[in-house]
This record gives structure tokens, C-alpha cells and sequence, in this order.
């Protein structure tokens, strides 16, 4: 249709010689539209849209959740997790016990479990990548996440030489044993994670230092994984595809012969992507097109809770922010159900704690929404009460936020509401992204927009951030009791429901503080395409690749 | 009449816009940032004449305002343009010889420079502020102002009425703004009416990269980055910037176009 | 039969006639002249039948009749007229500096719209040689820039002869070239034309050039025509008033003896001038003597290229000299350091008036700039000033308001004179100040430059081309070749006894009726 | 003639290698003086890993001495290993980009000039009438239309609400590349068509146009063989703007249009402080638009034998 239109344009003799020249080299065809999705369907390749370019797939580098995505195809960990519940269930590991005191975990690893070489995957390959993955030259950012294991931190730190004083320890090719510092809960949730995946240490060290950073192991061809698929192409900016790995323990069990991920950056030419049938999956939706697609294509939009928090940091090193009086009026003049629900628009949920509901089974005290709902008078009380009556005196407040039209968004909307239940001028700056964490970073700044991402399904990962010396807690608040119910007692807790006693009572010091402003909680959403069968949304918004099939379904009927 | 209202209609639109968008705090009927997020994405409407946007600001308040905007960034942008154009080219023209050769080549290497790059490089770096674009913009315009100036002085100082002038004794400095300024000015003029459009183009380029004017001020450019998002939901909050983007643009090089046209007529129309 | 007929042909351009009825006899073999003043419509006229005039120039042409050859009526007939471009006709246009591409090589000009059976360069290269042109095989991959103007023209002759044409139309071929250029170019027009058996339509302002060259004359003046004939016939025995006057201004030798020369005002002893920079830079003058007293008019002649503007400005002080000494009225001139007094003194009077006059400056504007500066004038005698000055260049004062652009020729030289005036000046210096302009009005300017002369005592330095012209005004000549001035007499001892080859040689090429 | 050429075209070389090295210095003062760091993010790096990363990447030394080495590289060729894709030369990375870059920058320059230059002929060819006045104006309008808004209107007309052609890629789908070509060539094309109508008229004004018309020479032979040549020179002065716009121009479109390329790169590159890459990428764009500058002046002496005279 397009070579109609083209050839009909009226040009002179030579001008429309060299347009049909070019056009023929442009269109090469013009076969009509072609749609990826019904090809890939056909011949079971899923097409996804993930984000962007990944930095690395080194999992003990890569550290964004788009990586994230690819690493988990290629690799598995010693425990998976429910792609609904999230709950441990076996993967590289068939089984294990954990000792009476809950310190000492012991993994029985597949004896089929192979390499994508057709190597045997054995407990010294986890041990080596937990070695590797404690080298501080990696800069691996999630090495924390090891620190549960005994001396893991203070090898890090360089206070102990000899690797073999962390509890770590392969009894046999077969099983390996761990001994935590304290008992965790979350141990297992952890064993999901890239940094604690194995590693294939023969093809690492091939390429280059175990510990260096630009190395090129992990490209096509180098890259051994014991994953359900494997890496085969990976170009630049443009796709990376993974196929089917013939000697996954369970290879009989995946569906899929190839995944194709696209570094779909402009969530905008996403959209239109899945749209056009070029993807059966989307990183994310437009919040524009969100009504578009609840009332005219329901089925295809999957909305979910997403384990991470949106809030704004108070800088409580600053006089005018110092007094918490000040800042819960601050948090209560907001109308979080009208921002989420008006300005939003994407299902987000108003947030009045630190962490997401239902964190595990855990939730945040049951006082905190009556503490920090939406009161406009008892707001103004409290800041009369604070020496500001009427707003009087308390001068323009700058809300920093990183530039992204999201954050401008919530950061106009809530600078609306304070004039108007407060009085209070605020002013908007947004800064580029990094320069915005390093003012944040240096404190020089009144309030921040902030979120944060839960790495594992704990709300302990959502308070420690808060700790006196986190590098994270960057407000200048600090309560030797929050650190002291953090740091000492939570360890020694015995059971689950002390457990999240203790939490609670921190978060609830948390919220009597005050330095931090909550906003909502992030929810995830993606547009699905009817043949992707399998997946389902959940908290940590992480699918299991593995179990995704694609099947053709008549098409959809779309008014 | 008629004749001449149709001829001179560019200009009168151009005012016309420029007026309204200095006017923008009296003509409009609403603050500019004054929201109702309850009345989010209205199409026009009595009230609300081109509708508003997904905050409920009026898109007609918002309009007038980023056009202040877009149109001091043009003005400010192309007058940095001009002061450093003009007199670095009127300099080069009129002193002549190895000065004008290496004052010219300095031109010629700094438009190899990917200056546009650099102007992205810098709103990165040192955040977006207004009077940083502004310089930015019109340090990457001012080459070629330099450029047809100088060319204009080299003709005029050749020139019999400017051998004339030195003949009758007069300075150099009453040559150059006696003589040779205001026989360049129809090329600046005309140069200049085309660089303002091309200025607020590449301010509007920067909006798209997410490197303009920072919230909640708003330029063309921005608005109709922004609309563009929204360009099947809402399609007056692309329509209505573009518009009037477009047109300013159109009326810069219309005018812009007759000046030329103008200028050329009397220059080559007197002859015969 | 005629090769060319046309009857009352009338052309009009954008709704004014400028061209009326017309009629026009060309025979194989003879050259037809047509002459007139600028605007008098001669060569509008010849494009519109030929349909070469600017499409945007919305041109009207008809005429009762305008056969070629008696087979094609060339307004009615657009396709066969265009047949006849370029091989039954050939077109010699005005302006040889730009009437050639300046993007293509001459051979490939020449050759492009041969049709005949030779090879192209060899066509070429045989035509460049009949034209005159030297070692014309190895200058076809030659551009039009490396040509001088004669050669440029010589060039444009050989590219419409190219397809043996039988009608060549010459559109003003020999005005802007050197004297001796312009009779060598005549000559060869000459010879074409018997050789070839050419009927030849030359277009003209030149009387002298039409005396010279052509079977028949006629005169057009406002688009009509207004005298016609032979020439030897028509210029003794003028048919039309215009035709007599036009005669009648023709400039002629000076009667009566030069006044005796009184003390030089200005001197030059072995001057030495330099232009340009660098590598290009060349001596332009060399070691000129010229004086020139109160009250009298030198001229300086010579052809294009022989130094003689740049003598010109050196002796007004605009340029440094390299060598030799300059004193005006007894003290030294130094370039780069005259005095207010020495640079009110000594003044210039250019060739183009609209190029010398700044294009948005009022009349009164450019009057009292001078006015101002050396005067001290008040703000309410100037306007006086500034009237008293037009009159004395003959300058009605209604022009005082305008602009150059809506100035004629001549009023436009009034001005500049009167600017250079304006300053009370001593010493002046007219560079081919009447070239540019139409007969009738040279002759008046000149007037005006004599009686100023007498009036004022000045002192006159007349650089010209036209020899004719020079004799017409000047009390002694110089003569310059290749920067030296070779001869200096009276004007009436150097055209009675010239006594350098260079002279004789400019004097046999002039013209004359 | 040609040893002059050669001269000119060394003297420019030598002066593009010093600007090169100042656009280095500049870019490098400018990517140093900007807050955060490459290995900033929104979780807090602890000291010791920033510290080692410094290290690795030598960031710990001295400002002058890293230039100084950064330099030494590039001059043999190595742009160094970039911060945000580890393992990943930057010199990778170009020549990864490049291809679509160079052939999405191509292609638009083509279409430009061979739609601009026919519809500016056949503009200047009948002055003042519908043939005229309608792509004049056409024109005007392209040059006002940012791509950003041309190129989001072309997909959902032909790739979205009619699937004629992909909305996305280079290279992947039959016809993906008509779109982005499109939008990036439009406003050249408009500002080419009105360049070439303008020299067109220019040139048809000069008296050299009567002598070709009087060889009896049709419209079309005096504009082809004659006008257009001189009339493509102020085309040819822009070709070296025009490809500078060009690469700024693919960020736009390649964002669009999910492009591969490395327009795509630069930004984010500027937004990570990936240090080695934006120099590199400055520096490959610098020599990119020096060498075409040098191209077009080239072209313009083949063009127009009075300026190979100058020489």
C-alpha cells in the first residue's frame, strides 16, 4: 500500500527515478505489516519488552531490574521462588534442612543439574561465586546480600584474609552447607538472587581475572549458565535473545525455545510496539494509556502490587524541618486517594508506612494511616502548634525530585495541596539524575523524592534503610532505639509473630520520627498478550520464565 | 488595502502572538499553575477555551505563558547571537587582511564543532537553567550571523560610497555606523527574523530530550512534547502548542521571506 | 528576400509599452545597427522576438509581421523559433563577463549544442582559432574566468557560430572593452560577416562603433524609432532632431589654447605604488611624474589594468606610495597623514555615481555629511548649504529628499560632484567619471566639470578610457601603459605628433564618425 | 591544481586534529565538572567499592594525568572500556551503533536532497503559480514541524491504526526503515527544497541564462545542464549544518523509533557519566562533522571552478 502511494507521487523524470530507487531500498518488499507477535507465537519465541540496554550480564555487576529479568532465565539459583506466592520452592537445590537454631542451612544439589556446557553444576561453583561475589574490586553493589552468612562481612571488609572463615563449606560435590551469623528468615529468599547464583568458574577465568569487571565472559559464545535457557545473541542497543538450554535439569519442562528481550526505553514506542503485535509483553504502561486499555482491552493490562515504596525524605538537619510537628503536618495536608487515584491513575496504592502491606505476612502498625491520613485541620493545628500558624513563617520549601514526568507530577500535585491546606509555598527543582543523588547524597537539599525497591520479600529490607550510619537513610535521623530494635533484637527473635512485633514497634519509632514522607505503594503494570499463557503478577514483579508457554488464541474481539 | 492587510498578515499575526504572550498575565483568565486535579484532561470548553491538561491548568493560560517563553528564549538567544555575530563579523570585514583571515578561520573550525552536542552536554551538566540555554543557544547561532556580516562589510567596504566616505575624511568609527552598519542591517534583519525560529526549534529539541525549561514553566516546546504523549487521549494538548508553534514559526520566516524579498527588489530594482 | 522581417512590433512589460512599433529589414551579408540611449528599448525589443525575455517578466509581445527567412513567423511559431536558436541564429549577449557559465569549460559551452558532423572539440577549437583566440585547442578545458573580456567576448561569438548560423544578433559586443579590444572585435565582425555571408544585427550605443560597422542604422529612442539608414548618410544628414542632437554630443576637440599652467598644486616625482598583500602584491604604479595646476585639466589615459585609478587615488593620498616624492600646494602628502584641510582638499569623482553613493542616504543626507564635517556649519545654515550646493551642480532641490535609486544616471554624477564639492576642494580627481553614462548626459557632466574648473580653479585630473572624451576636455594628456606613463603632451601636440608606438597605437584604434 | 588541493586538504586535517584535541579537553573539563559520578546510584555504593571502582577505572588520579593517558589511547585507537557497560569497549559500542546511525543519517540526507532539489527545480521552474506556491509552502510548514511531533504522526497513521509499516527497528522488519528516514529527512528536504528554488531563481536571473537559452536550449535543459549547478552551491554550504543537525536530529529519532544506534547512546551516556563514552562518542560526532564539512567544501570546488582558482 505504501509502494502505491510513493509511486503515485507526481515528481519530474530523474527526481522520481532516484525516489523509486530509494524507495525500493527502504521498503525492500513492502510485504504489508508483519506482526512479531503471531510469528513468535507460532514458533515459540517470546517477544519482551525490557527496559533497556543491560549494563552487564554478570550477575555479580549487572544490578537493574531489567537485567534482573535476563539473568533469571539464564541462570537459577539454589532456591526459586513461587512465580504467585513467592515462596521458596526447590531449583538448583532439590532439597535442604536448616538446623534447629536456624543458622545452619545444608543444600543437596541436583545430581542432574548441568551447565549449559553439559558440565555438572556442584556445590563448589556456588561457593567460588560467593567467594567472588565478596571482592570488594567487583563492585558488586548487592554483595550485602551475603552478609547474613558468617564472617561474610568482615571478609568483605578485608578484616579476615581466609575465605574459609566464612560459613560457607561443600561437603561434598553435592551439598553445601551455610552457617548464618543469626538466624534470617529471609535466607532463602536470597538464594534467588543474582549475586548468590554459581558461577562457572573454568569459562570466568578464561577470559580474563576472576575479579575484574571488564571482562568478557558473559557475551554470546562465552557465557555458561545453568539456567532454562541460554545466552545465544546479543546485539548491542538492539535485542538480546536466549534459547532453550538442551541440558537444564527440567528442560523438558520449558515451553519456550527463545526469548527475544528489547531494550524498549521510550515507554511511549513501547505501547505503540505492543499495539502493532511486536511484543507480547511490555515493561511498562504509559499511565495515558491506562484507561485505554481497562475499558477497551482488560484482558491484555495486568496490574499488580509491586513491593516498593514512594516517599519523600525530610532533611532534618535543616531548622525549619527539624521539629517532626512540622513534617506530619507536612504528611498529613496531603491527599494521597485523590493523588493516586486523580493525578496517577495507575492503581496506586496511598501509602501511610515505610513498608508495603503485607511484606511477607508482615504489615505496618495499624495506627500509622490514622496517624498520617489526609486531616487538613489537624494538619494546620500542628503547625500553629510548631510556631508557624496559618504557614506564617515558614518559607518557600524546595521539593527536589530527579527529572522524569511521573515525580513532577506528584511533586506539583502535593505542592498544590499545601498552599492550599497549609499555606505553604513550595518550590519544585528537578535535577538530572545523578546530580540529583549527589545533592541528595550531600544533603543540601530540604526535601527529596525517594522511593525504594524491596530486593527480598522482608519489611527488614525497608527499615534498615533508616539505620543511624546507612548510606541509604540520608535525612540526618537518627534513633539509637530504631537501630538498637533493628540491629540487636530482631536477631534474637524466636518466632515469626515476635518477629513482626519487633518490626512493627520499629517502624512505628520509624513513623514517630518522621524523616521520611510516605507517599504510595508502587504497583507494576504490563500489557499481556492473550497468547502468553502462564504468567502471573507478582509482588516482586518477577516472572519464572520457565514455566511461560505460548499458545494461539482466536483473536481478540476489540470494539 | 486589502492588498496589503493579506501581505502584511504574517506580521500582524506575528504581533499579534508576541502581544497576547506578554500580555499573559493580564489576558489570562487563570493563574498559571493554578490545577484542578479533579478537572484533569477536559477538552475545550466554554470555560476552558483550548481545554486543559492532565492537571486541569488551563492549556490557553499555559499557552500564553510558555510562549513568553519560547519567544524570550528566540529573542534573548538570537540578540546574544547578534551582539557576538555582528561585531565579530563586522570586525573581520572591515579591518580586512590577516586579521579578517584568521578571525574567519576560527569561524570556519568552530562549525565543525557538534556545538548542539555540546548544548546537550552542558543542560546535563549544570542543570537546566534558563540563562544557560539562552547563552548556549546563541553561542551555537552566532557563526553564521559572523559569517554574512562579514561578507556584507567586505562588499560594503569595497565599496565606491565607503572609499568616498574615507575620501571626505571621515573616521573609521563614523564609517561603520554611518556607512556600513545600516547597509548591513536588511541581511542581519532578514538573518535574524530566520534565526529565532531556528532557536526556539532547537529549544524545542532540547524538550524533547528532556534538557528544556523546567516545571511548572512551561515553553511551546515542552507542551508539545508533553502532548505528544498524549496525542490520542488528549489531542488538543498536542494540537493547540503545535499550532501555535507552527505558526509562529511560519509568520518568523514569512516575514523573514518578504524582508528578503524586499531588500533584494531595491537593491537590484533601482538599477533599472 | 529578407532574412529578417519585422513590421510594427510592440512590446510591453508588465503593462507599459516599451517597445513600439518597430520595423526592421535584415539582409544576408549586411549588418544592420540598431543605437540608442539606455532604455530606449533596442535590445528589449530584439530578445522579446527572439522569446528570450525573462518568463517572469510577464512580456506582451506582437507585431504585424516577424518572418525569418519568409518561412517562420517567429511570434507565432514558439517551437520552430526555438528550432532556429542557436543554429540558424546565434546570439552575442551583452555583458561578457557573465554571459558565460561560469561552471562549464568554454569547449564544452561552445560544443554543447552542436549538430553538425565534426567532432565537438575539434568544432570547437576550429572556431575559437577563426575567433581569434591562440592555442584555442589546449584553452577549451579552460573556465570563462581565465578569459580576459575580449577573449570572453571573442568566446560567446565562436559559441553562436557553432552551428554556421545566418543571422548573428551582437548585443552591445564592444562596450565594455578596451579601444584597441573594441576595434579588433569590429574587424572581426567585419570579416564574419563577408566571409560567412552573415547578416548581422549589432546593437549599440556607440556612434562611432556604428559608423564603423554597419550597412544601416536605426536610431530608437522611448521604444520608437525614431531615424534610420546608412550611417554615412544618416550622421551628415540627420533625418530626426534626435539624431542631430545625439551628434550634436558627441564630444569634440577642445578649440583654443590651454590657459598657461600656473604653479603645480599637486606633484608627483617618480611615484611608486603597490597593491595587495602577501604574494600577490605588485607594483601597479611605477615611477609616475605627473603634476597638475590650479585651473587646469589633465587627463589620463590608458586601457584597463595600466594603473591608471590607482595613480588616481595615490596622488589624492588614499593609498601609501612605495617610492617617489608627493607634495600638494608645496607640502608634503603623506598617505595615512593628511590634515583635515589637506583631505577637504583633495577629492574623488568615481565611474559608477549609484555605486558611490551610500544606496540609504538621502540626497540632502550625502550633501551635508561633508558639510558638517569640515564646516562647522550651524544646523540652520545647513539646509542652506546643502541648496546653494545643488545648484551649483545643477541639482533641482525637489531630488534633495530621494534616495540614489530614484535618481537617473546623470543626476545621480551631479550628486557626487556635488558631495566632493561640498568640501571645497582643491585638487579632483574625476575617474571615469562619464563612462557609465548615456551621451547626451556625458556631454552636460563634462560641461559642469569645465565650468567648475573655471569656476573654482580647480584642479582637474581626468582619468578616462575614451580618448575621444579626453580630447574633448582635456588641456594636456597623459598616456599609461602597464603602470609608466609613457607620453605627457598638450592634448592638441599629442594627438597631432604622438610620439610613443603605445599612443599611436590607441589613437589608430579610436573611432570616429 | 591538485597539489593546492592536497595543501587544503592537509591544512584542514592538521587544524581539525588540534580542534579534535580541544573538543577533548573541553568535554572531558565538562563531564569532570558535572555532580555525581559514574558509579553513583539511588543505593548507596559503600565507600569501599567506590574506592576500588576508582581505582580499576584510574579515577583516582590526577585530572591532567587522566587526560594526558586518556589521550595517548586515543591517539592509538583505544577510547578505553566504558563505565556503564562493563567489559565493553567504547570503541564497541560506536562500531555496534554505527551502522544504523551512518545509514539512518544517509538515507534522510538523501531523500532530502533528491525530494528538496526536485520540488525546489520544478518550484523555481514556474515561479508564482500552484506548482510553486503549494510545495513552497508545504516547505515552510516542514521546517516548522519538529520531528518529534512528524515522527510519533507517521507511526500511528502507518504503523498503528493502518499496520503498513513497523513502528519500530532498523533492520529487523521488511520496511522499518521508511519511517524514521522520513521523519528525519523531512525538514531537510523542506529547507534543501526552498535553498535550491532560491539559488534557482538566482541563477536563472544571471545573464549566462539568456546565452543558454539562446543555443536554443527548452525550461527543463537551462535548469538541468545550466541553472542548477550554480544553484547547488548554497545546498552544498549547507550540507555541513545539515549533517551536524542530522546527528542531533537521530537522538530524536532513534528514541522514536527504537534505533540501535549510537545517537540513542549519547544521551544516556551523558546521563550515566559514562565518561569514556561521551568523550569517545564527542570526539567520533566532532570528526564525523569536520570530515563532512571538508566533504562539502570539496564538493563545492568541484561545483564551482572559480573557488578551485582561488585556491
Amino acid at each position: 500500500m505504501a509502494c502505491k502511494m510513493l509511486s503515485i507521487r507526481k515528481l519530474n523524470s530523474s527526481g522520481a527515478l532516484c525516489c523509486a530507487l530509494l524507495a525500493a531500498l527502504l521498503v525492500a518488499g513492502c510485504s504489508g505489516g508483519e506482526r512479531r507477535v503471531d510469528s513468535g507465537t507460532a514458533a515459540g519465541v517470546l517477544h519482551w519488552g525490557n527496559a533497556s540496554e543491560p549494563a552487564s550480564l554478570d550477575p555479580q555487576i549487572a544490578n537493574g531490574v531489567p537485567e534482573q529479568k535476563i539473568l533469571s532465565a539464564l541462570w537459577e539459583g539454589l532456591v526459586g521462588k513461587h512465580p504467585v506466592t513467592l515462596e521458596p520452592i526447590p531449583a538448583g537445590a532439590s532439597h535442604w534442612q536448616i538446623s534447629d537454631d536456624r543458622r545452619t542451612y545444608r543444600f543437596h544439589l541436583r545430581s542432574d543439574a548441568r551447565w549449559s556446557n553439559g558440565e555438572p553444576v556442584t556445590a563448589e561453583d556456588y561457593r567460588w561465586a560467593w567467594w567472588r561475589a565478596l571482592q570488594p574490586e567487583l563492585g558488586n553493589s548487592f554483595a550485602t546480600m551475603l552478609f547474613p552468612i558468617v564472617n561474610a562481612q568482615a571478609y568483605w571488609r578485608g578484616e579476615i584474609d581466609d575465605f574459609s572463615q566464612v560459613g560457607v563449606r561443600v561437603v561434598d560435590p553435592l551439598t553445601l552447607e551455610v552457617e548464618l551469623s543469626h538466624p534470617t528468615g529471609y535466607f532463602l529468599q536470597l538464594l534467588d538472587m543474582p549475586t548468590l547464583y554459581p558461577l562457572h568458574r573454568a569459562s570466568i577465568e578464561r577470559h580474563g581475572a576472576a575479579t575484574a569487571r571488564a571482562s568478557r565472559w558473559s557475551y554470546p559464545g562465552n557465557l555458561v549458565s545453568n539456567g532454562p535457557f541460554q545466552l545465544a545473541e546479543w546485539q548491542i542497543n538492539r535485542r538480546i535473545v536466549v534459547a532453550k538450554n538442551p541440558h537444564y535439569w527440567d528442560a523438558a519442562a520449558v515451553a519456550l525455545n527463545q526469548i527475544i528481550f528489547y531494550p524498549t526505553e521510550n515507554t511511549t514506542t513501547e505501547e505503540r510496539m505492543f499495539r502493532a503485535g511486536q511484543l507480547h509483553y511490555s515493561y511498562d504502561v504509559p499511565v495515558n494509556k491506562m484507561a485505554y486499555y481497562a475499558s477497551q482491552r482488560p484482558a491484555e493490562l495486568v496490574v499488580a502490587p509491586y513491593l516498593g515504596s514512594y516517599f519523600y525524605r525530610f532533611n532534618t538537619r535543616r531548622p525549619e524541618l527539624a521539629d517532626p510537628r512540622v513534617r506530619r503536618a507536612l504528611a498529613r495536608a496531603i491527599d494521597r486517594r485523590q493523588l493516586t487515584e486523580q493525578v496517577l491513575r495507575a492503581g496506586q496504592l496511598p501509602a501511610y508506612a515505610m513498608t508495603p502491606p503485607n511484606t511477607a505476612g508482615y504489615y505496618p502498625p495499624a495506627s500509622a494511616e490514622a496517624q498520617l491520613s489526609f486531616d487538613p485541620a489537624a494538619a494546620r493545628a500542628l503547625l500553629a502548634e510548631a510556631g508557624y500558624p496559618d504557614g506564617a513563617g515558614l518559607g518557600p520549601i524546595e521539593i527536589l525530585y530527579n527529572t522524569q514526568d511521573e515525580h513532577r507530577k506528584v511533586a506539583v500535585a502535593i505542592q498544590q495541596m499545601w498552599k492550599q491546606h497549609l499555606n505553604v509555598d513550595a518550590t519544585l527543582q528537578n535535577q538530572e539524575w545523578k546530580v540529583y543523588l549527589d545533592t541528595e547524597r550531600r544533603g543540601d537539599y530540604q526535601i527529596t523524592r525517594a522511593s525504594w525497591i524491596g530486593d527480598y520479600v522482608d519489611a527488614r529490607n525497608f527499615l534498615e534503610i533508616w539505620l543511624c550510619d546507612s548510606d541509604n537513610n540520608r535525612t540526618g535521623w537518627c534513633d539509637p532505639q530504631f537501630d538498637q530494635l533493628l540491629l540487636e533484637q530482631l536477631p534474637a527473635a524466636t518466632s515469626q509473630a515476635e518477629r513482626h512485633r519487633l518490626l512493627q514497634s520499629a517502624e512505628q519509632r520509624l513513623l514517630d520520627g518522621l524523616p521520611l514522607l510516605p507517599i504510595y505503594t508502587y504497583t507494576s503494570k504490563h500489557l499481556v498478550h492473550p497468547d502468553l499463557n502462564g504468567y502471573t503478577a507478582n509482588l516482586l514483579n518477577q516472572p519464572l520464565f520457565k514455566q511461560l508457554s505460548l499458545v494461539r488464541q482466536p483473536p481478540a474481539l476489540t470494539p | 488595502m486589502a492588498r496589503r492587510v493579506t501581505y502584511n498578515l504574517p506580521l500582524l499575526l506575528l504581533a499579534a502572538i508576541a502581544l497576547a504572550c506578554l500580555l499573559a498575565p493580564w489576558l489570562s483568565p487563570y493563574p498559571p499553575a493554578a490545577q484542578q486535579l479533579l478537572l484533569g484532561a477536559q477538552p475545550p470548553s466554554v470555560a476552558h477555551w483550548l481545554g486543559t491538561d492532565i492537571f486541569g491548568r488551563d492549556l490557553l493560560t499555559r499557552l500564553l505563558y510558555g510562549g513568553r517563553l519560547s519567544l524570550l528564549v528566540g529573542l534573548t538567544a538570537t540578540a546574544v547571537a547578534l551582539l557576538i555575530g555582528v561585531s565579530w563579523g563586522a570586525v573581520a570585514g572591515y579591518v580586512g587582511g590577516r586579521l579578517d583571515a584568521v578571525m574567519m578561520r576560527i569561524v570556519d573550525t568552530l562549525y565543525a564543532l557538534p556545538f548542539v552536542i555540546f548544548v546537550v552536554l552542558m543542560m546535563v551538566v549544570f542543570g537546566r537553567s534558563l540563562l544557560l540555554l539562552f547563552i548556549a543557544i546563541g553561542a551555537v547561532e552566532w557563526l553564521t550571523m559572523a559569517r554574512i556580516v562579514r561578507a556584507q562589510v567586505r562588499a560594503i567596504v569595497h565599496s565606491d560610497y565607503i572609499e568616498a566616505a574615507r575620501c571626505l575624511g571621515l573616521s573609521r568609527w563614523q564609517i561603520v555606523t554611518r556607512h556600513i552598519l545600516p547597509n548591513c542591517a536588511g541581511p542581519i534583519i532578514v538573518y535574524t527574523t530566520l534565526t529565532i525560529p531556528s532557536v526556539m526549534l532547537l529549544e524545542a529539541f532540547l524538550s524533547f530530550l528532556g534538557l528544556g525549561v523546567q516545571p511548572p514553566d512551561a515553553s511551546w516546546g515542552l507542551l508539545i512534547n508533553q502532548g505528544v504523549e498524549t496525542m490520542e487521549e488528549y489531542p488538543w494538548l498536542l494540537l493547540y502548542p503545535a499550532l501555535a508553534l507552527t505558526a509562529t514559526l511560519l509568520c518568523l520566516n514569512l516575514v523573514g521571506d518578504r524582508l528578503r524579498d524586499r531588500l533584494e527588489g531595491s537593491a537590484v530594482g533601482g538599477d533599472r | 528576400m529578407s532574412l529578417l522581417a519585422v513590421d510594427n512590433l510592440t512590446v510591453r512589460l508588465a503593462d507599459r509599452e516599451v517597445v513600439r512599433g518597430l520595423s526592421l529589414r535584415v539582409e544576408s551579408g549586411q549588418t544592420l545597427a540598431i543605437i540608442g540611449e539606455s532604455g530606449s528599448g533596442k535590445s528589449v525589443s530584439l530578445l522579446a522576438l527572439l522569446g528570450l525575455l525573462d518568463a517572469s517578466a510577464a512580456a506582451v509581445v506582437s507585431a504585424e509581421r516577424a518572418d525569418y527567412n519568409g518561412s517562420v513567423a517567429l511570434l507565432g511559431q514558439p517551437q520552430a523559433r526555438r528550432r532556429l536558436l542557436g543554429t540558424q541564429i546565434g546570439l552575442v549577449s551583452q555583458e561578457p563577463m557573465s554571459a558565460l557559465n561560469p561552471f562549464q569549460t568554454i569547449g564544452a559551452q561552445i560544443s554543447e549544442h552542436y549538430r553538425g558532423p565534426l567532432p565537438a572539440r575539434q568544432r570547437a577549437a576550429d572556431l575559437l582559432e577563426e575567433v581569434g583566440i591562440r592555442a584555442a585547442s589546449s584553452r577549451l578545458d579552460d573556465y570563462p574566468h581565465q578569459f580576459s573580456g575580449g577573449m570572453r567576448q571573442r568566446v560567446l561569438i565562436a559559441m553562436a557560430l557553432v552551428n554556421d548560423p545566418q543571422l548573428l544578433i551582437c548585443d552591445e559586443p564592444t562596450t565594455a572593452l578596451d579601444v584597441t579590444v573594441q576595434a579588433q572585435l569590429l574587424a572581426l565582425l567585419k570579416r564574419l560577416a563577408s566571409d560567412r555571408k552573415l547578416a548581422v544585427i549589432l546593437v549599440s550605443h556607440d556612434l562611432a562603433v556604428v559608423a564603423a560597422a554597419a550597412d544601416h542604422v536605426v536610431v530608437m529612442r522611448h521604444g520608437e524609432q525614431v531615424d534610420g539608414g546608412p550611417p554615412a548618410q544618416l550622421f551628415r544628414q540627420p533625418g530626426h532632431p534626435y539624431t542631430a542632437q545625439l551628434l550634436a554630443a558627441l564630444p569634440q576637440p577642445r578649440s583654443g589654447h590651454p590657459p598657461a599652467a600656473g604653479r603645480a598644486l599637486i606633484a608627483a616625482e617618480q611615484l611608486q605604488v603597490m597593491r595587495g598583500s602577501g604574494r600577490q602584491r605588485k607594483l601597479v604604479v611605477d615611477r609616475a611624474s605627473l603634476t597638475v595646476g590650479r585651473g587646469e585639466i589633465v587627463g589620463l589615459v590608458g586601457e584597463s589594468g595600466s594603473g591608471k585609478s590607482t595613480l588616481g587615488r595615490a596622488l589624492l593620498g588614499l593609498l601609501p606610495t612605495s617610492a617617489g616624492s608627493l607634495q600638494f600646494d608645496g607640502q608634503p602628502l603623506l598617505a595615512g597623514q593628511l590634515t583635515g584641510a589637506q583631505r577637504a582638499a583633495l577629492q574623488l569623482v568615481f565611474q559608477d555615481p549609484l555605486a558611490s553613493l551610500n544606496p540609504r542616504q538621502t540626497v540632502a543626507a550625502t550633501l551635508a555629511e561633508p558639510i558638517r564635517l569640515h564646516g562647522g556649519w550651524r544646523a540652520a545654515a545647513l539646509a542652506a548649504q546643502v541648496a546653494a550646493l545643488a545648484d551649483q551642480v545643477e541639482l533641482p532641490t525637489a531630488l534633495l529628499t530621494r534616495l540614489p535609486s530614484q535618481l537617473s544616471g546623470g543626476q545621480r554624477q551631479r550628486v557626487a560632484i556635488g558631495r566632493a564639492l561640498a568640501c571645497r576642494p582643491q585638487f579632483l580627481v574625476a575617474d571615469e567619471a562619464v563612462s557609465a553614462l548615456d551621451l547626451s548626459i556625458q556631454a552636460e557632466i563634462l560641461q559642469l566639470l569645465q565650468r567648475l574648473v573655471s569656476d573654482h580653479q580647480l584642479a582637474l585630473l581626468f582619468i578616462s578610457h575614451d580618448l575621444a572624451v579626453v580630447r574633448s576636455i582635456a588641456d594636456r594628456v597623459a598616456v599609461m601603459e602597464a603602470g609608466r606613463i609613457v607620453e605627457q603632451n598638450s592634448a592638441e601636440q599629442l594627438w597631432q605628433a604622438p610620439q610613443h608606438p603605445y599612443t599611436k597605437r590607441l589613437l589608430a584604434a579610436t573611432l570616429s564618425i | 591544481m591538485s597539489w593546492a588541493l592536497l595543501q587544503l586538504i592537509a591544512r584542514r586535517l592538521a587544524t581539525a586534529a588540534v580542534l579534535l584535541v580541544v573538543v577533548a579537553a573541553g568535554t572531558f573539563a565538562l563531564i569532570h565538572a558535572a555532580p555525581g559520578g559514574p558509579f553513583s546510584a539511588d543505593r548507596a555504593v559503600s565507600a569501599e567499592v567506590e574506592t576500588a571502582l576508582a581505582a580499576q577505572y584510574r579515577l583516582d588520579q590526577p585530572p591532567l594525568l587522566q587526560f594526558a593517558s586518556y589521550l595517548g589511547n586515543a591517539l592509538r585507537g583505544e577510547f578505553g572500556p566504558s563505565f556503564k557497560y562493563p567489559g565493553r569497549e567504547v570503541s564497541e559500542l560506536i562500531a555496534a551503533g554505527l551502522p544504523a546511525t551512518l545509514e539512518l543519517a544517509l538515507y534522510a540526507l538523501l531523500l532530502a536532497l533528491v525530494v528538496g532539489i526536485s520540488v525546489g527545480a520544478l518550484a523555481a521552474s514556474r515561479p508564482g503559480t500552484l506548482r510553486d506556491r503549494l510545495p513552497m509552502g508545504a516547505a515552510l510548514v516542514g521546517i516548522c514541524l519538529p520531528a518529534f511531533v512528524l515522527g510519533p504522526l507517521l507511526v500511528l497513521v502507518f504503523g498503528v491504526y493502518n499496520e503498513w509499516l513497523p513502528v519500530s527497528g532498523w533492520g529487523e522488519l521488511a520496511g522499518d526503515k521508511l519511517l524514521p528516514t522520513v521523519t528525519l529527512a523531512a525538514g531537510y528536504a523542506a529547507y534543501i527544497a526552498r535553498l535550491t528554488r532560491a539559488g534557482l531563481r538566482e541563477q536563472l536571473r544571471q545573464p549566462y541564462i539568456v546565452t543558454a537559452r539562446a543555443k536554443g536550449l527548452g525550461g527543463a535543459a537551462v535548469i538541468l545542464k545550466h541553472a542548477l549547478r550554480g544553484a547547488l552551491l548554497p545546498v552544498v554550504a549547507y550540507l555541513g549544518p545539515a549533517c551536524a543537525g542530522l546527528i542531533a536530529g537521530s537522538f530524536v529519532v532513534e528514541t522514536i523509533f527504537q534505533i540501535p544506534g549510537i545517537g540513542r547512546f549519547y544521551i544516556q551516556a551523558a546521563f550515566n557519566r559514562d565518561y569514556t563514552l561521551i568523550l569517545g562518542l564527542t570526539l567520533f560526532f566532532a570528526t564525523l562533522i569536520t570530515l563532512f564539512n571538508l566533504l562539502a567544501d570539496l564538493l563545492a570546488l568541484w561545483l564551482d571552478p572559480r573557488q578551485r582558482e582561488a585556491l
